[in-house]
């Protein structure tokens, strides 16, 4: 893999072993670049919203509420909301609910392997504030230190009706251009990486999973 | 015929030598967390012998919260809107087994109305998980048209839901002394609507997906459950009485309310997945036939919460209990643990996925295609978040 | 020479053209489908907007030259396929490069598509893929046989390997097309075409809630869009490919378009009501049932319509 | 033999040392039997008297009296009956023989108490695999000294504007003002 942006230096993969080390780049992700002329990146981000390809990854309870959004009552399908399996076709992470410490590996995985530009939808209120779940020792209070988010659809558990509304405020956002949390990863990674290397003790993959 | 004896001799081979994942022979793959094939959160090690698998890990604890830790910090009325967030699909089991346990042990008796309210909110709970259930079980070998048509009817069953709880997902409705309220005018007629539906709907499930020569072909013969593995495994409810024991709670511990109503404990004979999407789907038509018994005879006014002590300085007596109720997976069940202060000692759920989906599910996938491994899974029916709580 | 730019200009008029068609036909189908759901389903232009967004997306992976080829080697296999199938019979636009043994070209580019493709998804070391490579693979030469047992058959009773004369040879009248003259070849055809066409039962290579996609897994941004436009060209080829042989043709667009989405039709009913079945399940059915009738067509053939 | 619960303690009482025994529903035995004795003493259970189901097994900790006490839930289907057996272990000396011999699924249960409570079962299938929690390298969560507030304001931070109020106070400030000792 070829970097561009070398100023910062190879990444450290410290986790891995030196035997592993050789297996996994160590290339910094380079930030999106938007197209130079601003009606074709405008177009883009038109089409962007109204193709939201969906990776669902159900850590919480919010996952059960994303059936409903599928199927006939609420129907996403209408607004170019469509799931898809792998991670690295979808565009859109959604997050279903709070996230314990090994989830959030998981998770961080997951959404460093889809490729930009890329948008996390967080469910319910657990991500925001840890929720019901404040005081737990293994779940995570605040998502933001250790994934970009840009959009929070807050309430225990979110209608699906409230998730149709977060769909379409999503779409809104992307067609502003104001959905840039896929930059902000890049541009902070040092910070992401410090964040989530404090709470998960075993960190042993590469420092961003290609 | 001939090709099932060989793969059986086979696998028994397999199973037998010691797995060398250095000999290339092998491959390991995993499924899940992030996978669309997995129930919940969970994760499969699966080491894979050309399409078989010879070896299965289960991997759980991607929704641990912590749950019994939390409750021990927590009043008894504090704990009484968290305990439904144990099990996303059928929180009813866990409130009122929580309620049921504090008030045993705190010597509270509900009201008659609140008794026949319960049960008609646990019965739909039971309905709305099993069409999801359904529905897992058509998707998992390739029949989407079922899973939407089965998640949609369950969206009518929450609007029932909705109007007696005003909540589509975590009601918070059972309390320990009763319920939080009656039902809304007119609610009986909505529901045998919905009701008749759900039963037009299983007719059309049983041509569609039963009687379909693909469905056979797959489910019959996959993950067979044999007699003599349920006790030493624990296994229990449909998984147990599609192996033919007929053990209901229900029937043989009845709580609530259903020793007065009328219905029958559905077995199977086969005990694989095809005989226990059988025992579900029969036992759906069953549970109609209960809520509308229940409809029928069910008082329509008189109290519906008991006398509560000030719930702000609760203390509930030294003591310990278990209480167990029959939730779509099997025997659910609360102990609890008191000493006379103002909280918990110790609180355990005991959840009937915490064997099926870890020993049953590592001992019978063995052996088996990796295209079934979904159904599989799906067929043994089982929630990761009471596993791990 | 004028010759050549004159074909080269009509064909590339018919790959827009198909390339369209199977767009839409693609999101009608899955509208179809979602009637049968109870839902409303996709906008009609959605596939056009997947594929712009997916084209607009980066690429950070690369798993090799050969993961680059999969998709490429899949579009050459689609339009090469069209390239060769008359679209339009006596339409000197629409008819492409025809010649006296197109249909076996024609039958040679299915093939490839996949075995590229199948190169490329096992090159990106993603076990999925793999796994979805063998199945795919395994169940193509399964119904391979019925369908190139039907095509024999068809040969033998036209007496050409023009695909253009077979459809010649099915004008005049309903009566005349294969579908009536020989039925049991169009059957064992039509079984083949449920799994070519990748839908239920027999859509075990792709199963989501097995393999998450099966070979395209590690398949992201304009590989993806590449192998979405594939997909739009192939189905139309094929469908025009069974019109031609099996529909006796069409004379016209609207004929065109009327035969290929009844064709398309029969796999659809068919997938939104079957589970799939499993790869060794699937195999055993292509080489019974199918590759009997396909069998028997030959035999019709030789008895009844030439003996 | 009889099928009476209590016909069947009676029994075994004069092979074991059982105390502390407490029907607390018709359907609900307590007793206690001591360490040494107790998988002897659930195996005759299982074998001899049909209580063959293991609905769960438990530890609740008596951090105050310095013991775990473990709780075996066994269930007889015939007779639709549970006896709880309680074992008594030593807080520091945490080791149990296990039980996974008589059924398959106490080897989970067994893992799970060694990762939350680090009580050891020499002996059960993957005892030391990670259960629930990962890279886990404080204290065992479940024990009572565990606090899980704090460990849970120093790793995850809250976030700021969250309000935190003691039920009782605040429900003290709303339902009785006059009565608050304010002034």
């Amino acid at each position: 893999m070829t970097t561009k942006d070398q100023s910062l230096g190879p990444l450290a993969n410290d986790g891995l072993s030196p035997e592993e080390r050789d297996l996994f780049s160590d290339a910094r992700p380079v930030p999106y670049q938007p197209y130079p002329i601003e009606v074709v990146e405008k177009f883009v981000n038109w089409v962007r919203a109204n193709s939201l390809f969906m990776l669902a990854f159900g850590t919480g309870c919010g996952a059960v509420e994303l059936n409903p959004l599928m199927t006939a009552r609420y129907d996403a399908y209408r607004f170019g909301f469509q799931p898809r399996p792998t991670p690295r076709q979808a565009s859109v992470f959604m997050i279903g609910g709070y996230a314990s410490v090994k989830t959030l590996k998981r998770i961080i995985r997951s959404y460093e392997q889809m490729q930009g530009p890329k948008f996390v939808v967080a469910l319910g209120i657990c991500p925001v504030n840890g929720g019901m779940y404040w005081d737990s020792y293994n779940t995570v209070n605040q998502f933001d230190l250790y994934i970009p988010v840009d959009l929070y659809i807050t309430g225990c558990m979110p209608r699906p009706e409230v998730l149709l509304a977060g769909v379409l405020e999503l779409k809104k956002k992307i067609k502003e251009g104001r959905a840039d949390g896929h930059n902000r990863y890049i541009e902070n990674l040092d910070w992401y990486k410090a964040n989530q290397k404090r709470i998960i003790k075993n960190w042993d993959m590469p420092d961003y999973s290609w | 015929m001939i090709y099932a004896k060989r793969r059986k001799r086979m696998s028994t081979q397999e199973h037998n030598a010691p797995i060398d994942l250095e000999s290339g022979k092998y491959v390991k793959i995993w499924q899940g967390p992030q996978h669309p094939g997995i129930t919940g959160n969970m994760a499969l090690e699966l080491v894979l012998n050309g399409d078989e698998v010879v070896d299965c890990k289960t991997h759980v604890g991607y929704l641990h919260r912590g749950f019994e830790k939390l409750m021990e910090r927590r009043t008894f009325i504090q704990n009484f809107p968290i305990v439904c967030r144990i099990a996303v699909p059928e929180p009813t089991f866990n409130e009122y087994l929580y309620a049921a346990a504090v008030e045993e042990l705190a010597g509270i008796e509900s009201p008659q109305r609140a008794q026949w309210l319960r049960t008609l909110n646990l019965e739909l709970m039971r309905l709305a998980s099993y069409l999801m259930w359904l529905g897992g079980i058509g998707a998992s070998f390739g029949q989407a048209t079922i899973y939407q048509w089965t998640v949609t009817h369950r969206d009518y069953v929450l609007d029932l839901f909705e109007e007696m709880t005003g909540a589509r997902v975590y009601h918070m409705y059972i309390v320990p002394g009763g319920v939080r309220a009656g039902l809304p005018e007119g609610f009986e007629d909505r529901a045998r609507a919905v009701l008749d539906g759900v039963e037009r709907l299983l007719n059309e499930i049983e041509k569609v997906l039963f009687k379909n020569v693909v469905f056979k072909a797959r489910a019959k013969g996959l993950g067979i459950i044999s007699k003599e593995m349920v006790d030493p495994y624990g296994i229990v409810g449909p998984n147990a009485r599609a192996a033919g024991f007929t053990r209901d709670l229900r029937r043989d511990e009845p709580y609530l309310v259903y020793d007065q109503l009328d219905f029958d404990v559905v077995t199977g004979t086969e005990s694989d997945a095809y005989a226990r999407a059988k025992v579900r789907h029969q036992e759906m038509r069953e549970g109609i036939r209960m809520m509308r018994q229940i409809l029928e005879q069910m008082p329509t006014d008189g109290p519906f919460q008991a006398k509560m002590p000030n719930v702000l300085h609760w203390e509930v007596p030294a003591g310990e209990t278990y209480v167990k109720a029959e939730c779509t997976r099997g025997e659910y069940g609360y102990y609890l643990v008191t000493d006379g202060s103002q909280y918990l000692r110790r609180v355990h759920v005991r959840g009937p996925s915490y064997t099926h989906a870890i020993a049953v599910m590592e001992k019978l996938a063995v052996g088996t295609n990796i295209a079934d491994i979904a159904g599989l899974m799906v067929s043994l029916h089982t929630y990761p978040p009471e596993i791990e709580r | 020479m004028e010759f050549w730019a004159v074909k080269i200009g009509y064909f590339l008029i018919t790959l827009g053209m198909v390339t369209v068609y199977g767009l839409l036909l693609g999101a009608i189908i899955a509208r179809t489908m979602a009637r049968v759901q109870g839902r409303i389903g996709i906008p009609y232009w959605q596939p056009f907007l997947d594929i712009i967004k997916n084209l607009g997306k980066r690429t950070a992976v690369s798993h090799g030259v050969m993961f680059y080829m999969g998709p490429v080697f899949r579009i050459a296999g689609g339009i090469g396929t069209l390239a060769f199938v008359p679209v339009i019979y006596g339409s000197e636009m629409f008819s492409n490069f025809h010649f006296a043994g197109d249909l076996l070209l024609a039958m040679y580019f299915i093939f490839f598509g996949q075995l590229g493709m199948a190169l490329g998804a096992g090159e990106s070391g993603h076990p999925f893929s793999a796994i979805g490579v063998a199945r795919g693979l395994g169940q193509m030469t399964a119904f391979e046989l019925p369908f190139v047992l039907a095509i024999i058959a068809v040969v033998i009773q036209y007496d050409t390997l023009s695909i253009t004369e077979i459809v010649a040879a099915q004008q005049g009248g309903v009566s005349n097309w294969t579908l009536f003259t020989n039925p049991l070849a169009v059957a064992a055809a039509m079984l083949a075409f449920l799994g070519m066409s990748g839908y239920p039962p027999f859509d075990v290579f792709t199963a989501p809630n097995e393999i998450p996609i099966g070979p395209p897994t590690e398949y992201h941004s304009s590989f993806l869009a590449l192998m979405a436009t594939n997909r739009a060209i192939f189905a139309s080829a094929k469908l025009i490919l069974f019109m031609d042989l099996f529909f006796g043709g069409a004379t016209g667009l609207i004929e065109m378009i009327i035969k290929t989405w009844a064709i398309y039709m029969v796999a659809v009913v068919v997938g939104a009501s079957f589970p799939r079945f499993r790869v060794d399940q699937s195999i055993r059915f292509f080489l019974r049932v199918p590759t009997l009738i396909g069998i028997a067509s030959i035999a019709f053939v030789q008895i009844f319509l030439l003996g | 033999m009889s099928n009476d619960p209590k016909s069947i303690i009676e029994e075994l009482s004069d092979h074991y040392q059982i105390s502390e025994i407490k029907e607390q529903k018709a359907d609900l035995l307590l007793l206690k039997i001591p360490k040494e004795d107790a998988v002897q003493f659930i195996r005759e259970l299982r074998d001899g008297q049909n209580y063959t189901h293991l609905a769960f097994m438990t530890v609740i900790d008596y951090i105050e009296s310095g013991i775990f006490t473990l709780t075996y839930m066994l269930h007889n289907y015939a007779a639709h009956h549970n006896i709880a057996v309680h074992v008594d272990i030593d807080r520091e000396q945490t080791e149990m023989e296990s039980i996974h011999e008589l059924w398959v699924h106490a080897a989970t249960y067994q893992r799970e108490l060694r990762e939350m409570y680090g009580i050891r079962f020499p002996g059960s299938p993957r005892l030391d695999d990670d259960f629930c929690l990962e890279g886990w390298d404080e204290i065992p969560p479940m024990r009572r000294e565990f606090d899980t507030v704090s460990y849970s304001r120093e790793r995850f931070f809250d976030r700021e504007g969250r309000i935190t109020t003691d039920p009782r106070e605040h429900m003290k400030q709303i339902m009785y003002p006059i009565h608050t000792d304010n002034d």
